[in-house]
């Protein structure tokens, strides 16, 4: 048994909606896994009916095994960190961590025990004795990380707990959080919309949408193999080219421009041919001094420059579609020049574009 | 850890296991629910009574009130006590029952509402964007003035509105209405305002327009929903005031509440406790109206007045 | 370029805020001190600037009547406060456990905020009538002891009112209450439920606390009402029986307009001032006293 | 263009027609029960007669009534009469200037030989000027009695208040309430200041109102006043009635024994059907020290400026002692007229009572003429007090009693 949390055809409604369906996910022992997606995709709902705050319309949820289905969520061995902190307002730091405990009535020396273990590792031992109100927004989550440590579970919820604080501080944070990971080595269950830090933190990503899981697999995996259109417009930064064309004895082509598909490890047998959509990431496009390794290549005129210091993105048009390329950071370019790019087939993604779905 | 290069069929129905599944299971009638809704109920019922009663006796003949409880339905439905609540009832000579008292409350209350809402929204914008100097110290007046039991002010307004020459007129007590019910108005308006994009006062600044200009093309067709309540608030206050009424009107401008009290409370021989009721009903109507028609609003409308200070 | 006159600035904002202005100074802060000054005179049916010192003062707190009142609102007032904030809260509690037919409840227990208190008073002054209200119907079933008459025992005739009070009073903190539980962050009661702590002890250590700013609004706006209760008194009993319901803002009435002795009511109403400055002025401190805000 | 057309002949029309003669008057007054409401209904008909309009304005409630009253004098709109007991309430309106001297029209009217008992126009003066025109004379000291409600009982009819009182038990055990008060401190006051004209010498009650004498008022006959306003109280235990007219409905429907009212109860009867003698009796005095008040009703008039209002104002006045009007309001009212030189032979036994001692000279002053209406409503207070609480001994109301006489003006 080393699955921590089991989720199996667990359906959700509220009324006549369709929040969760057929839902089935497997989280192993001491995984980190994010559930990604955009608002209303049911990432959080799922995360709440693990929680067991939400009662599910049918299916089982198992947590270490147990059938905790019908469980109390205080019952499950789960602790939850919520992006509002949820602190208890009129309590100190070590009401908060304590409450919860004292309310088991756990023997008070074992109470103040876990309460400093807990400000241990997350260093707020000096705030103990202040009040919500005197904390900053780190420091908050802080606490609330230490109220679902001092339970003392195996698998921790954590419902988008970085969106309410700055970019710096979010990303120190996540840092954090990693490393907590790794030092306590218990089963981690997160919730963001923030592809960053799914990408980051995760051993396994479950992008959601409609309350369906679209991939489940890890990061590298994600973002090299997306299953299908949805998955592989969500994740990046700037998102993926689609180029619509035609695959024709194993080539794609693209209004004139003929791109082998040598190379390419197709999904499913779709060697047949027909309408597709060629997905490129913008840093996958080759320009300069890397052309060398493409397989194909063809010039453009850049029309938009956006220097950002690292990189280049330029702007273009492609076969009659709206392109961006990642380019150097020291690329000199401007707009109306004209830039020669590259494709590597293998590194680029194809897809049905009806089914959606990687070819 | 598992391999986590291998991507896990989405799709498939994993097999269930024995154990709980789904909802848990709850009998309707659990111990909880029967506590909740029996409590409920019980509450519903006590505030629910005196309308039923108000309802049940202004539809029965005299007789029938007579012997009968209070609760029976009538036996027989009439509404002679209605018409006679609305147009016969009698105080003094004057027999022309609530209808007077009923068209001088619209009299007040129509004005009063309009003049009270104009002026608060005004003040309200002064203060929230304008804010210009001995703003707060007028601000905080205002709302302490709101504070101060109408028994300390009954009498400066009675010679206020002497000196003005308007005392025991509707328009005097229109007056009155848009004086006390300035603090909470205000107060309205101005937390409405300052809720309000002030990138959007600042832009209307820049293109040139002046303080009605940004008042009126501006702000107020982005305030309709809290002109409604402020409406509602207003409508229901100035409807259901008694004590205004009495001091500053005379007999022939009682509003509606006055005359109610008067007329239950003058009887002629038998007290006819059907009219009485209907009187009373046709009092609480418009209120009861606007409750019931607004529904959000009015509460809305109530937490919002009440938020003052 | 001449800095534009300080007076002028704005100039259509103040020309604007000269009702408000006008309100402000001329009727509450001149009203108030008007009233003040003249308790201290013997103005009889019109006021005269005849000097009696503390004479006003003296004689209300000798007369029994104006004692009663006193009582009567202390009465009334802790009763009203205690009750409708215990009910209002039960009431919102409940309607917020997920009911069904919410609307119908609350719609309900609202309706009599949208009465005046003249009404409230007329129709309770009917069901609590010995003759044909409850008392009768109890009696009728067959429980013929049974005896249910407060608007006819002095001892306890403002309980009566309190009923009616109650009634007409607790939709409205109700819906305050239900929309300061509404307001509370939804994940505090999940991190609740996590940490196992029963409803109960939320509701006591974490909620409560939580809606301190919706209670001291409810709490100001309950106590100005209760110092305000005056058509209830004219409409429910009229002061009676005897003189057991009577009330300061009925005292202030009867003196100013009934007895013709407008020091007296002035003496009375100022007495009431002070009582509203002692709960508004630590309230508005508490408030307002740390932040600086307008 | 023809609306506004028509509204402007329209309202030239109104103009000129209430500048010609017929005045609008705003009269205003308490009378509102079934028996006042006919009675001053006499008064506008003999004023509608004269070209002019009254507008009745009625107040429910007397205190009620003056409150609204005076309020609106001293406010700057006054009405253009209005009804007040005469006595010692105008005196302030008057003393600011508030109301108008009516001298010459009583002069021109000779009421100063007609008004009888004169008593009645001194309290409408004020430094030798007259300014209200007295309407009539009204009573306290009646006990009322129902004939139905005693034969009910198997009692004969008392004759005096200790057969009365002696005969209460016997009416409650026949299920009526004994005496009929309504919970309101005038009425409750009233009944004790009748008890304390007539039970007691006559001496004690002016010494008390009068001169305002502590010692008197708590003294023995005063005891003894508060003793039978106890055993009132006891006899009045189940009343709950709050108008007095209630509580005199509820002697002519035989609920109740007997009530303690003043003479306008009689319109009550009246109105009802009732025949004095046959279905209900009237005993002045309480049937112990045959004895009248002679408080009433006057009409004042306010300053005003407009001169068809005055000139209106001077006809009403008038027109309020001219003896056909005095014998029609006074008979509906079951008030005795102000002049003793008509005709009232119409009127029924129990008014024949009255106008008997009346021309016998057994009269009193009121107490309006003799306490202020800040006294006479701390007494209110004190009786609506007392009649409340039973625990309340006779005793401790005296006390109360003396202390409200000690600071009386």
């Amino acid at each position: 048994m080393n699955y921590a949390v089991e989720i199996k055809d667990l359906d959700l409604y509220f009324g006549n909606v369709k929040v969760l369906q057929q839902l089935n996910l497997d989280i192993y022992k001491g995984e980190f896994l994010v559930l990604l997606g955009s608002s209303g995709c049911g990432k959080s709902t799922l995360l709440n009916c693990i929680a067991g705050l939400l009662e599910v319309t049918d299916g089982q949820i198992f947590i270490g095994g147990n059938n905790v289905t019908w469980a109390q969520p205080s019952e499950r061995g789960i602790g939850m960190v919520f992006q509002s902190y949820a602190l208890y307002p009129q309590m100190t730091v070590e009401g908060n961590l304590s409450f919860g405990l004292r309310n088991a009535r756990m023997p008070r020396d074992e109470i103040s025990k876990r309460v400093s273990r807990a400000a241990g590792i997350l260093q707020i031992e000096p705030l103990l004795k202040r009040k919500p109100a005197a904390l900053s927004g780190g420091q908050r989550q802080r606490v609330a990380i230490g109220r679902a440590l001092v339970r003392d579970v195996d698998v921790f919820l954590f419902d988008e707990p970085l969106s309410n604080l700055d970019a710096k501080l979010r990303a120190d944070l996540r840092v954090e959080i990693k490393k907590l990971h790794e030092q306590l080595d218990n089963t981690m269950i997160y919730v963001t919309h923030d592809q960053i830090e799914a990408m980051t933190l995760a051993d396994r990503i479950a992008i959601m949408k409609e309350g369906k899981i679209m991939q489940l697999a890890s990061p590298n995996e994600i973002y090299n193999r997306p299953r299908n259109l949805y998955v592989a417009d969500f994740i990046g930064s700037p998102s993926m080219n689609f180029l619509h064309g035609e695959i024709k004895d194993g080539n794609f082509l693209l209004d004139g421009i003929t791109i082998p598909l040598k190379g390419y490890e197709f999904a499913a047998d779709s060697s047949q041919g027909g309408k597709a959509i060629l997905g490129l990431r913008p840093e996958h496009i080759l320009t300069g001094d890397n052309l060398a390794s493409a397989t194909v290549r063809t010039t453009v005129t850049v029309e938009l420059v956006e220097p950002m210091g690292s990189d280049t993105l330029i702007y273009s048009t492609l076969a009659g579609t709206f392109i961006h390329v990642r380019m150097d950071g020291q690329a000199r370019v401007s707009p109306g020049d004209k830039v020669e790019i590259g494709f590597q087939p293998e590194r680029a993604s194809l897809f049905d574009p009806e089914t959606e779905d990687r070819l | 850890m598992a391999d986590t290069a291998v991507s896990t069929n989405v799709s498939s129905t994993a097999s269930l296991r024995d154990g709980p599944r789904g909802p848990k299971p709850r009998r309707t009638f659990s111990r909880r629910n029967i506590l909740l809704y029996g409590t409920l109920f019980v509450i519903a019922v006590y505030y629910a009574i005196p309308l039923y009663v108000m309802i049940v006796t202004s539809l029965k003949g005299m007789p029938e009130v007579r012997m009968g409880n209070i609760f029976s339905p009538p036996l027989e439905i009439t509404f002679a006590p209605w018409v006679k609540a609305w147009s016969q009832a009698c105080t003094g000579l004057t027999c022309k029952g609530l209808s007077i008292g009923f068209w001088n409350s619209v009299r007040i209350t129509v004005p009063s509402v309009i003049i009270s809402t104009i002026i608060a929204s005004v003040n309200g914008y002064a203060l929230a964007n304008w804010r210009f100097k001995g703003a707060n110290v007028f601000f905080t007046i205002l709302i302490f003035g709101s504070f101060i039991p109408y028994q300390v002010l009954l009498y400066p307004v009675v010679i206020l509105l002497r000196e003005i020459g308007l005392y025991g007129k509707l328009a005097g007590l229109v007056i009155v209405h848009t004086i006390f019910g300035m603090p909470i108005l205000t107060l309205l308006f101005r937390n409405y305002f300052s809720s309000l994009p002030e990138e959007l006062f600042k832009a209307a600044r820049v293109d040139g327009a002046g303080f009605w200009g940004i008042f009126l093309r501006v702000m107020l067709p982005m305030s309709i929903p809290i002109f409604a309540v402020a409406i509602i608030l207003q409508v229901t206050g100035i409807w259901n005031d008694f004590l205004f009424g009495v001091v500053y009107t005379g007999p022939e401008s009682y509003p509606m509440t006055v005359a109610l009290n008067n007329i239950v409370n003058s009887t002629q021989g038998v007290v006819e406790y059907n009219v009485n009721m209907a009187a009373t009903i046709i009092t609480g109507l418009v209120p009861l109206t606007i409750y019931f028609v607004s529904g959000k609003l009015f509460v809305r409308g109530i937490a919002a007045g009440a938020v003052k200070g | 370029m001449k800095r534009p006159n300080q007076l002028f600035r704005n100039l259509s904002a103040k020309i604007a805020a000269i009702p408000m202005i006008v309100t402000g100074l001329f009727v509450f802060v001149g009203g108030t001190v008007w009233t003040v000054v003249y308790s201290f005179t013997k103005s009889g049916l019109l006021p005269r600037l005849k000097w009696v010192g503390l004479d006003q003062y003296e004689r209300l707190w000798s007369t029994k009547r104006w004692l009663v009142s006193i009582e009567n609102l202390a009465i009334y007032g802790i009763s009203m406060l205690v009750l409708v904030f215990v009910i209002g809260f039960i009431l919102a509690t409940l309607i917020d456990q997920k009911v069904r037919f919410e609307n119908a409840f609350r719609t309900i227990i609202l309706y009599p905020f949208a009465l005046s208190f003249v009404v409230t008073g007329l129709v309770w002054q009917w069901i609590l009538n010995p003759e044909f209200g409850i008392q009768s119907i109890v009696r009728d079933l067959g429980w013929k002891s049974f005896t249910f008459d407060p608007l006819y025992t002095p001892e306890i005739a403002i309980y009566g009112v309190l009923i009616a009070g109650l009634w007409q009073g607790s939709g409205l903190v109700m819906v305050l209450m239900l929309a300061g539980l509404r307001g509370i962050d939804q994940d505090i009661w999940k991190a609740a439920r996590v940490d196992g702590i029963p409803a109960w002890k939320t509701y006591l250590f974490i909620v409560i606390p939580m809606m301190r700013p919706v209670f001291i609004t409810t709490l100001v706006l309950v106590v100005s009402g209760i110092v305000k209760l005056y058509d209830l008194i004219v409409a429910q009993t009229g002061g009676g029986p005897g003189i057991a319901t009577e009330v300061p803002a009925k005292y202030v009435y009867d003196m100013m307009f009934a007895a013709s002795n407008l020091g007296q009511g002035f003496a009375a109403s100022t007495m009431m001032l002070v009582t509203v400055a002692l709960i508004v002025i630590p309230w508005a401190m508490l408030e307002f006293g740390g932040k600086k805000n307008g | 263009m023809k609306t506004i057309y028509k509204l402007l002949v329209v309202v030239t029309l109104i103009c000129a027609v209430t500048a010609a003669f017929a005045e609008d008057l705003e009269v205003m007054h308490w009378w509102t029960s079934g028996g006042e409401a006919a009675a001053v209904a006499e008064f506008a008909k003999a004023f509608d007669a004269t070209g002019n309009h009254w507008v009745d304005a009625a107040i429910v409630g007397g205190e009620a009534a003056r409150a609204v009253m005076v309020s609106r004098i001293t406010g700057g709109d006054p009405m253009g009469a209005f009804q007040f007991n005469h006595g010692r309430q105008a005196e302030e309106l008057i003393q600011a200037g508030l109301l108008r001297d009516i001298t010459d029209i009583a002069e021109a009217q000779g009421w100063k030989d007609i008004v009888n008992p004169p008593t009645l126009l001194d309290a409408c003066t004020v430094d030798g000027r007259i300014y209200c025109a007295p309407v009539n004379i009204h009573s306290w000291q009646w006990l009322w009695l129902s004939h139905k409600a005693f034969e009910d009982a198997g009692l004969p009819v008392p004759t005096n208040w200790d057969e009365f009182v002696a005969a209460a038990p016997a009416l409650e055990a026949a299920g009526k309430l004994p005496l009929a008060m309504g919970q309101q401190g005038w009425q409750q006051s009233g009944a004790f200041n009748v008890m304390m004209a007539t039970l007691v010498p006559q001496e004690i009650y002016l010494a008390v109102y009068k001169d305002k004498n502590p010692e008197v008022a708590g003294g023995e006959e005063v005891a003894k006043v508060f003793k039978a306003a106890a055993d009132a109280r006891a006899m009045s235990a189940k009343s709950t009635v709050q108008n007095w007219n209630d509580a005199t409905n509820l002697v002519i429907t035989a609920q109740a024994g007997g009530q303690i009212m003043g003479d306008w109860a009689q319109g009550e009867f009246a109105v009802a059907g009732q025949v004095a003698g046959t279905d209900y009796s009237c005993l002045p005095g309480l049937g112990v020290t045959e004895m009248l008040d002679t408080g009433g009703d006057a009409f004042y008039f306010p300053v005003l400026k407009d001169e068809a209002q005055i000139a209106a104002q001077g006809e009403l006045a008038a027109l309020l002692l001219k003896p056909e009007v005095q014998v029609a309001f006074n008979l509906k009212k079951g008030s005795l007229p102000v002049r003793g030189d008509i005709d009232m032979s119409t009127a029924n036994a129990c008014m024949q009572k009255g106008l008997a001692l009346l021309a016998e000279g057994k009269i009193l002053p009121s107490t309006g003429q003799l306490i202020t209406p800040d006294t006479s409503n701390q007494i209110n207070t004190l009786f609506a007090e007392f009649f409340a609480d039973p625990s309340m001994t006779p005793e401790d109301a005296q006390k109360q009693f003396v202390s409200i006489i000690e600071t009386a003006e």
